[in-house]
């Protein structure tokens, strides 16, 4: 068991010091979601201007997998163009379902690399991905991306 | 069709301990495989492994034992929903044997018509029909005939010919506008035959009806695939496919999983519990309450990779040589009437007969007494024997580790039979 | 109350293998027996010699096989009956878990409601009112909610004291002329409190209404009887005692059992069968639809057997030990907070704390790389997670085979916790 | 497996020429068993006069030894007391419940005692039991005594 590699020190960085939390207006698209198996939680919000994220906030309650990787999306996502975001979503989810194979871009995922580990412990796969799905279905209600088959996960 | 390998038998037989079984004096015979098969020590090996080295409660903790217990049974999901060619694991619910499986569909029509918002595909009204068959198992006869006494629907019926096929001469009568669900057995248990799919598939999607197998007897034997075979729903068990007792299978298509209300509650199927109120989890998850099956789960997915290393178009053609040695040697017997297809077309290597004027349960006795174990009484589908004016048959059913050497010993014990009764 | 005799646990210890098993460098303690026990090699042992010996399906054919299938599965039965006072075999159905046995009577109530003739204890109205608790698991929470919903009865539950157990001051109130049924755990999941139970059963027979607990952490953990319990029913689970997954109990009056329409319908559960109508069999056949979990029944057997030899009371007086011990090294942790009961009355040795400013889930992972297991998140029990104001809470739970030795690890651990979180 | 001992003489001729069958008048009770395992069935009549079982009287399919056992129960309570015929009902029981370990008492039980053997066959027990449920359930149906709590079996 390699916690370090778990416990980087960027996640808790994040952890103990969360950017941009707070549930902020104006927002066009809300999203709650919920961890069955935890009980973790998060309340996701997207202001949308044109094609850009121009702001999300969120408030939740959860480990510090769950905490730092909201913190990070909101560092990567907050003030980004709409399809760069979808972009580094689609990558951070690839890579957290790597099973510790992925390869990540510091270029694009930033300090969400640090996650890198965490692909490898499958019970926490879905906290760190708890604030992304979040994110996605938040910008499926602002409608500012279409809904996809089967409705947001 | 013919396979281009053969099963390798005499090597298969050493994975089964229990064929070493002797019963008296006698060496085990096992022509009772329809009522459950036997499990190759690949199947005990792997659950054993797991119970002394990952055994752990699933999907409930982040602890190392926990993710590989989780690990393993997601797994055996998704092995299993490549074996039948379903497009994702998610579309795999783990239940305890076919019998529960075809509940937790009988039961979302039953719950449909008390919640509000249900799908109305489950909705079922008086005038609307259900379709089964009369060779139906009980297991597929009698949760619809409760559905149907509960909603006021009526319970329609596809008959059976002499020759022991399915009557499809008034299918479009049968299956009709009014049709809401056609469940139909995919091979007999008690006939032996393999029915023909395609035909009733079409006329239900045609007027509009859900459809769905009973495969607890096909999916173990035959090459089964849900998206050729194009239903909606499909029951299988682990039992019967080298795998232990204690789980079962039911395939859906996802969106009608996502449709049906849940069946049984409780844990692990919940997304969020008030004392007032409780949202539910996406399917699987929502129809697996409580802690599943998971070291079978794992000795299931043992017995698919055994299959799978068989090929199951070889296990086919093996079991398709059985059947046409097994009526061979039966129709030489005096006194012998086979009940279901006499020839081995469309047909699987479970052979019903009667030996004219002993009873079943004496012939079965007999047979025991020379170490041949097979299955006698009305083999849970009673309707069949009303049908063929018996109240029990002699059923000698063979699978992988079958030789014809066992299908001689039963036909010379027979012989005993008849002096004994003579 | 003091056992004469304690537990050996080093011998005890002897019998599991995975207490061998390595994390990382770290042997394993396994702290997390509350969500499933570990299995002695005696289960296992008799599971693999059932099935390389002896595997067929029962009640269903005369050959020897299927013979000594059925007398494993029946004897099986009665050993269970035996184990909790219950004054017959025909009083125990064996299920899949203990959350298809409360579903089991939680459907007989709503099958009730749309059958013909039945018996008017099990048929709910708008105004009937259904009794649990706050510190219900989900499984025996949410189906009470489903039959309410379904039924327009009234769902209503005894609190919980800051002190983690159950408030009994209005007893009287919420338990009263209008209950049709009181079904409350036995002991608790999450909080570790034993209920004592005659007050509310008392109260049950006194405003005539069913009476049943959910005790799938009571009977692996305390001398359970039916008898001297008084209810009418109780569900437990073999997998939280010792014995395999894959196999629950519900043990219920043999008059109740009578009067319940079936749950599950389909083979072995049947009188007679025709295309139109079906009639039932005996309980408990009456409630085992379809193939049971044989091999399960036997390791099941052979868990309780362990279970006896080692004795209940003892059993009981060591975990008393356990607890305390618990309780004592816990509080001394700086930044502890326990939820339910703080002294070693009443309350099993599962404890659930809080770690200040470190959520459950970085406790249970950092826990992990010490090698100690325990299980993070709300139990599968959110209420009572609410009622006391936490998403989740870290709970380690010993058993038979559990040491001082092992919590002493874990609350060393605990300090790496706060290291890596300071 | 000595199948001279499940199938005596005795129980191959009973079944070959079964005594009492057919379904007679008058009769004060009537009773229908069915074994739900292999689907044997009996149809069997009691008339009682006094404290006498004045006439068995039955139809049924089924195997030889549930053929040949109620033939054997034919020749033993018709015609007997009430009370004799319980008290044999009752040791025939009890011997078909022995597993093999029950002696059986030929002054009483007469030809009854060949089905020994049968109760080292749990699987054949039912056979040898139905008519004999079938008669008890026959006499509480013609009130010639008093209902067991539970209801017949
Ligand atoms: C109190 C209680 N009730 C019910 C259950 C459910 O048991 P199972 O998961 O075996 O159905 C559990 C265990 O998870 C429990 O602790
Ligand atoms: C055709 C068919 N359907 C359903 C079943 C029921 O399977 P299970 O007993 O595993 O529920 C069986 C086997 O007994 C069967 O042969």
């Amino acid at each position: 068991m390699d916690l370090d590699e778990l416990y980087q020190e960027v996640i808790l960085d994040h952890y103990k010091r969360p950017r941009g939390v707070g549930l902020r207006e104006p927002f066009e698209g809300e999203s709650h979601q919920v961890n069955p198996t935890c009980g973790d939680e998060i309340t996701l919000r997207v202001h949308v201007e044109g094609d850009t994220v121009a702001d999300l906030s969120y408030e939740n309650v959860g480990c510090s997998i769950s905490k730092a990787s909201a913190s990070v999306l909101y560092e990567l996502v907050n003030g980004a163009n709409i399809d760069d975001a979808l972009a580094r979503l689609k990558e951070f989810t690839a890579l957290m379902n790597s099973r510790g194979q992925g390869e990540a871009d510091e270029e694009t995922l930033e300090d969400a690399v640090a996650f890198t580990g965490v692909s490898k412990y499958p019970m926490r796969v879905k906290c760190a991905l708890l604030g992304w799905m979040a994110f996605k279905d938040a910008l499926v209600r602002a409608e500012a991306v279409p809904t996809p088959e089967g409705g947001a996960e | 069709m013919e396979a281009a390998s053969k099963l390798d038998v005499e090597s298969i037989r050493a994975d089964f301990p229990i064929l070493q079984r002797k019963i008296g004096d006698k060496t085990l015979a096992y022509l009772d495989s329809a009522a459950t098969s036997q499990r190759p020590v690949q199947v005990t090996d792997a659950m054993r492994q797991f119970t002394d080295y990952s055994n752990a409660n699933i999907s409930r903790s982040v602890h190392t034992l926990a993710s590989e217990a989780t690990d393993a049974y997601e797994g055996a999901r998704a092995k299993v929903a490549s074996f039948i060619g379903a497009i994702s694991p998610d579309e795999v619910v783990f239940t305890k044997n076919s019998t529960e499986s075809i509940n937790l569909i009988t039961y979302a029509f039953q719950n449909a018509a008390v919640e509000r918002g249900a799908d109305p595909r489950f909705v079922l009204k008086p005038g609307d029909e259900v379709v089964v068959t009369e060779m139906e198992h009980h297991a597929n006869l009698v949760p619809w005939q409760q559905l149907c006494l509960r909603t006021g629907a009526t319970l329609r019926w596809i008959g059976i010919t002499e020759e022991g096929r399915l009557d499809l001469d008034d299918l479009d009568e049968v299956v009709n506008e009014r049709t809401k669900v056609v469940s139909f057995v995919h091979v007999a248990n008690l006939l032996g035959t393999v029915n023909p799919t395609s035909q009733i598939v079409a006329r239900a999607k045609a007027v509009g009806a859900l459809v769905g197998l009973d495969s607890s007897q096909a999916v173990p034997h035959i090459p089964v695939d849900v998206a050729e075979l194009g239903v909606d729903f499909m029951a299988f068990t682990g039992h019967k496919m080298l795998g232990p007792t204690g789980i079962g299978i039911l395939w859906a298509k996802a969106e009608l999983l996502d449709a049906m209300p849940p069946f049984l509650t409780g844990g692990s199927m919940i997304e969020t519990v008030t004392m007032e109120r409780t949202t539910f989890a996406k399917a699987p998850a929502k129809f697996e309450a409580g802690t599943p099956p998971v070291a079978e789960a794992v000795g299931l997915a043992a017995a698919v990779e055994y299959l799978e290393a068989l090929g199951m178009e070889n296990v086919r053609a093996h079991e398709k040589e059985l059947a046409g040695y097994m009526l061979e040697k039966l129709e030489a017997v005096d006194g012998v009437t086979i009940i279901g297809p006499r020839v081995p077309i469309g047909r699987g290597a479970t052979v019903s007969f009667e030996l004219e004027g002993v009873h079943p349960h004496d012939v079965g006795q007999i047979l025991d007494s020379e170490g041949v174990a097979v299955r006698v009484g009305h083999h849970c589908a009673k309707p069949t024997c009303i049908r063929f004016g018996v109240t029990a048959t002699t059923r000698a059913s063979g699978y992988v580790y079958t030789t014809t050497d066992e299908i001689d010993r039963m036909v010379s014990a027979l012989d005993k039979v008849r002096k004994v009764f003579a």
